[in-house]
């Protein structure tokens, strides 16, 4: 039993944590974060250069075979520097996609693009009515003689605006709410019909409003089988939220570690105010919520890896308590930051914003105590 | 024991529920939404306040109150949140002119009471120094006497609506001999003149409400002093402690638990709506319960006062507590607002208005339990007034 | 507006307020709750005496017409004091049943009888299976010619053991959980087939499980109508959630104002424990937290007494916020209060257990919590 | 990155399994429900343990103990758990014979282990007194040597078990120059020697656990001493850090919320059962994550520990985290229980085994966050030790 990282692990995160040392001041993110598309060009090709974008492929499609541990190491420590380059989306979510469902052909062309930094591929999951479920999919393929048509509204779509190319899940069967009939779509962004709104969030990232009006796209366009995208997009979902989590989680090391910092430096009434205990047991507190958020991190990306039977119970857990304890770590940060933990001089706000962020995407706090709920009663 | 209203009471909340309804027009709910505010509606809104005789319920009758009992205050802020108005901007009505009136001179009385009744000037407040938050005797600007001016030096920070502000009352420091606070003087500054410079403070919330005022050997008249060199922190505790009391915003909770309510019985989850999710449902039900208790925590405070008494120990935790579920249903609005209460309002319509005003809130109300002698001094402060530790 | 005590209701405060502080040390009550009886017999002629046990009833009634305000005040002291009489059970449930379904010749023996102390009764409402539900009744009356035939169970009776006479609620029509059949009887302790195992319980009161075997009575014992006393038994409930409140209320400020008082008294590494920022703080939360539940005490007692439509949502958030917030008051008192706190020799213990049936009796914090939020959306 | 168990660990969880499912009876399991134990049976079932070789797992190999590693340790405890069986009394066993073996003189070893191995002898442990509870190194019970014996004077408190005990080990002053650490004696005391008492703590949970002890003049023989004079808190200090990390409880707590759901599946609310109540679901499932962490966390440290390395920084919560989730578990579970929580076991069959149990467990479970360090120190000592405030 051991929580040791192997060597080429420890290589990994010491790559990611030193760019994030050197190349990341917060200052250099919030710059990039309000550039035209929101994050640095330069970083990205970085990112494709360190190998980092191809950690998640098998070797095959170009990769080095990395698991959710690689994944948790990377996405920690961009969690630290709050890194908006679009990794979560295009590697993440669109890769994992691709690596699940693609066939020889869409892994060839399309893994490799997202390898060496040249596409940029974004999944839009997500409508307006659904809240936080997957499933509750209204958005229209039909069949056609050329393929499908497709016709809806995607919402909230991740770096929506500066991708080529959009996964989309359609319904090409059944209710809305219905698991059967979801199917997954490859729809180019610059495909007639589409139309795509950029939005900026609170976070400092991007997503997009996106509708598709009579968008006529090939049969070939499929990812994966027809009707049966529920299962893939719920293993896609999986890894999300453990990799969100795993950010989270290096968010709230950062600001419990700022914050006792802070403390250190500021001073009111003639004394540091590291001093007083009252502070210094609530910063036990952020302490202990970081720690057992990371113990519920190992836990549930350990059972993934190991493919146990209660991962899904696992992952539940974390995506609940991250939630949770990431939105209390942070409005303690603020508040013990005083006046300051109000300004964006300070990163601590901003934290708070992409931890609130976090919290919201595949589905909040709530949603997975529910679901943590359910699972314990089957 | 006795808290039904009286019918004299029934007949003037009918008054003021009938004028609300008539004047608050949703261009006046747009004055202030949970943030920034629009200085041209607040304006315009003030001055239909102060042609109803209504804007300064809290002044002296003489001078331009309404001389209405405490009873008919609490029904004035409470019909007014329930319309839906802003309440007025409080740094010249609710802030300095009390100071003004109580310990100013005739002159300055007549100088500045009228235009901040007319709302024809707007002021702001310099308390805070960057160095001294809640410990605000620490503050270090400078006051130097020069003949009849004094020339003052130093910095002020978290300036609330500094950037529209016409005036700005300061705390200044014109002596370090003795006690932190025997070495304070109260100074009412023009905005104008040279060596002022505001700058503002990027915040959390994306809206430009706090800023930084610097003072550059800015010089002020020994006139625009209140009261006595020196005694400045006499003046200004009273000043603190109004706003301590007015802090709790029980009315405005409230208003912000029924439109969460109404937002939650219409967002859709699945089959069903949020308000049926019966974890979701508790939570809102706690929250709405801590407020119903600090509803009547503060219909006690007021009574006390009302009878001629101080407030007593209960109404030390009206911040406290008022601050702290201020910001309980801001958390709760924006989970209520789900993926939509992340997305910045910039023009794109993008979300609802829901969500812009419920992240606009979240965002600046995390300050509510900081400004105004943050919550742990408020808890320091209780610790050792009201339980003797 | 003004939440002053009349002059009457002055007198009243000072009567009892003086009585616990000179009468009811911790050791006398202790004394008094271990007698075999469970409380003082001599206490209780005292009560009658100062014109305590008639305060809720009328004048006709032979009582001083006191309401909600006057029992708060009372029940509030009791709780300062820890008191183990049978007021609860004898004056505000059975006096209140009595005085709003009897009859005059009913009245005229029992509520003299109970005003006098000459009477104990108490009420019969539990039954193992019924959780907090009052409206969930097995126990059945069944007509016969010399009136009824009692059989079934009663459980956690308050004072059952000590009382002359029951109130009972039977079931003469329809199942277990309807409204409509559930009927008040006046049985008897000493009549045939009633078997009575007295237990006691944490907070040093007592209480019995009553068996009723094929019990017969008169048609005189029905207490109000034949199967419509289930609004009664809610009005009664109501007030005896005001009546236990106020004394939980009274308990909570004994609580925090005794944790203070011995941090001041308490040194650990040299100096008083008062001195700690962290104890202090959570001293302060105490200090809210009695507040708060004082508040909402006010609100629901003067709107039970105004007779307001939103009289039930005050009580339930009432007796919810009084759940919770007492047993955190009770536990944090425990833990400033160390090792001394755990033992009997300190009154804390106690406060903390008596907290906990209250939050139990008439349902506790989850139930009214769930309570409120249905009357929210009626 | 490995938390996979070995083919041996496997082996091993499936023949300890095995022995616990063969050897834990319900009589076994009555030996200790929450609080108060049965000395008869614990005896019994130490005894048991003992000839199977598996009493003392901490111990070095060649004098008792099992030479597992950290891995088979971790199994044990948990199959214990599950079985239901008590774990062991740990003063003798688990506290002062690692004192004994790491500093006592051979003689001592010879004289007192293998007594504790067995089960022979009974032991207390003497720390606390009144004056001195977090604060432990305040102590003033007093040891004065007179020819060969000290003379024993003071007082002790919150004795656990000492009515059944035969042996008390104690922390008592030998010096009252410099440090208050450097003059206390780690003494062995036979409690038969005359002047001492023993008397009885009454206790919320209404159960015979703690007591007083008092020394009148007791002679206890300079051979009884471990160790040096004066040295004795360095050698307590190795059994607190011990006391400390066992405390956590992941395994005890797992059990209690498996007992928990069980219950609520069956006890009925209307026409439904608990279980299904949202409210007290989700509060179960709340303290079952909060413990799902705990227990990764106690995994993280344990392979620190077997790894050769120290104890990593999230060791420091173990204590914390896992008495407020054992308070927390009994709480739902009195809560569960309803009315019959609040009844006392007084050999009238009014309630539940679970009832009983519960109120006991909850009530003496409220001394989990102040025995062995309180939580406010484990703060304070975090603040200090792990963040460096």
């Amino acid at each position: 039993m051991n929580f040791d990282f192997s060597e080429e692990q420890t290589l990994l995160k010491d790559s990611v944590a030193k760019f994030i040392q050197n190349e990341y001041s917060y200052e250099a993110r919030q710059k990039n974060s309000q550039s035209d598309i929101g994050y640095s060009e330069q970083n990205w090709s970085t990112f494709a250069e360190l190998g980092w974008l191809c950690v998640p492929f098998t070797e095959e499609q170009g990769g080095i075979g990395g698991g959710p541990v690689e994944m948790m190491i990377m996405m920690e420590e961009f969690g630290k520097g709050l890194v908006v380059e679009p990794y979560f989306s295009s590697v993440v979510l669109s890769g994992s996609l691709l690596a699940k469902a693609g066939n020889e052909s869409q892994q060839a062309e399309l893994i490799t693009g997202i390898i060496d930094g040249s596409k940029k591929i974004t999944f839009a999951y997500n409508e307006s009515q659904a809240r936080f479920d997957l499933h509750n999919v209204v958005t229209k393929a039909e069949k056609n003689d050329q393929g499908y048509v497709i016709n809806g509204n995607k919402s909230i779509v991740l770096h929506g605006a500066s991708a080529d190319l959009l996964i989309v899940s359609v319904r090409t069967a059944g209710e809305p709410l219905d698991n059967d009939g979801i199917t997954l779509m490859l729809v180019p962004a610059s495909a007639d019909g589409v139309s795509i709104k950029a939005t900026r969030t609170l976070d400092g990232q991007r997503a997009a409003e996106v509708q598709f009006t009579n968008v006529q796209v090939d049969s070939d366009a499929l990812l994966g089988e027809e009707g049966n995208a529920a299962l893939v997009i719920d293993q896609v979902a999986d890894e999300a939220m453990l990799a969100l989590c795993a950010e989270a989680v290096g968010s709230m090391e950062k600001l419990y570690k700022d914050t006792v910092a802070y403390t250190k430096e500021r001073k009111q009434f003639g004394v540091a105010i590291s001093g007083f205990q009252a502070l210094q047991h609530r910063m036990v507190d952020m302490f202990t919520a970081h720690e057992q958020c990371k113990s519920l991190l190992l836990r549930a990306v350990l059972s993934y890896a190991a493919g146990d039977a209660d991962v899904a119970k696992n992952i539940a857990a974390l995506k609940y308590q991250v939630g949770v304890s990431g939105q209390k770590v942070a409005h303690e940060a603020v508040q013990i930051h005083g006046g300051m933990g109000m300004t964006d001089e300070m990163s601590v706000g901003m934290y708070l914003k992409r931890i609130n962020m976090i919290n919201t995407l595949f589905g909040n706090a709530d949603y997975h105590l529910q679901r943590f709920t359910d699972l314990s009663a089957a | 024991m006795d808290i039904q209203f009286t019918s004299e009471d029934l007949a003037f909340q009918k008054e003021v529920r009938a004028f609300f309804s008539e004047n608050v027009t949703d261009e006046i709910r747009r004055g202030y939404t949970g943030g920034e505010v629009d200085p041209a509606i607040m304006v315009k809104w003030q001055k239909i306040l102060h042609k109803q005789g209504w804007v300064a319920p809290n002044w002296p009758a003489d001078i331009g109150g309404t001389g209405w009992t405490i009873t008919q205050k609490y029904i004035f802020e409470n019909e007014c949140a329930e319309s839906g108005a802003p309440s007025v901007i409080p740094f010249g009505l609710k802030m300095v002119a009390p100071v003004i009136y109580t310990f100013g001179s005739d002159e300055q009385k007549k100088r500045f009471l009228p235009d901040i009744l007319e709302s024809n000037v707007w002021w702001c407040q310099g308390y805070s120094e960057p160095g001294a938050g809640s410990d605000l005797a620490a503050l270090q600007t400078k006051a130097e006497l020069d003949g009849d001016h004094y020339v003052v030096n130093g910095q002020k920070i978290w300036t609330t609506y500094a950037q529209d502000a016409d005036w700005i009352f300061c705390l200044v420091r014109t002596s370090s001999e003795g006690k932190r606070q025997a070495g304070i003087s109260f100074l009412l500054i023009d905005m104008k003149t040279p060596g002022v410079e505001v700058r503002k403070i990027d915040t959390i919330d994306n809206q430009h409400t706090l800023n930084e005022v610097f003072f550059d050997n800015v010089r002020v008249p020994v006139e625009n002093r209140i009261g006595e060199e020196n005694k400045g922190w006499t003046y200004a505790k009273v000043l603190l402690t109004h706003e301590r009391t007015a802090i709790a915003g029980v009315a405005q909770s409230k208003k912000g638990i029924q439109k969460l309510r109404e937002f939650a019985a219409q967002e859709k989850v699945g089959a069903g709506v949020l308000a049926d999710d019966p974890l979701f449902a508790a939570k809102i039900a706690k929250v709405e319960i801590d407020l119903m208790a600090l509803e009547y925590t503060e219909l006690r405070a007021i009574a006390s006062v009302s009878a001629g008494g101080a407030p007593g120990p209960e109404s030390s935790i009206l911040k406290i507590r008022g601050t702290e579920i201020q910001q309980a249903v801001s958390e709760l609005t924006i989970e209520a607002c789900g993926h939509y209460a992340h997305v910045i309002n910039d023009g794109e319509a993008i979300g609802n208005d829901m969500s812009w005003v419920a992240s606009a809130k979240y965002l600046y109300g995390r300050a509510s339990t900081i400004y105004g002698g943050s919550n742990e001094v408020q808890k320091n402060i209780i610790a050792k007034m009201v339980l003797g530790l």
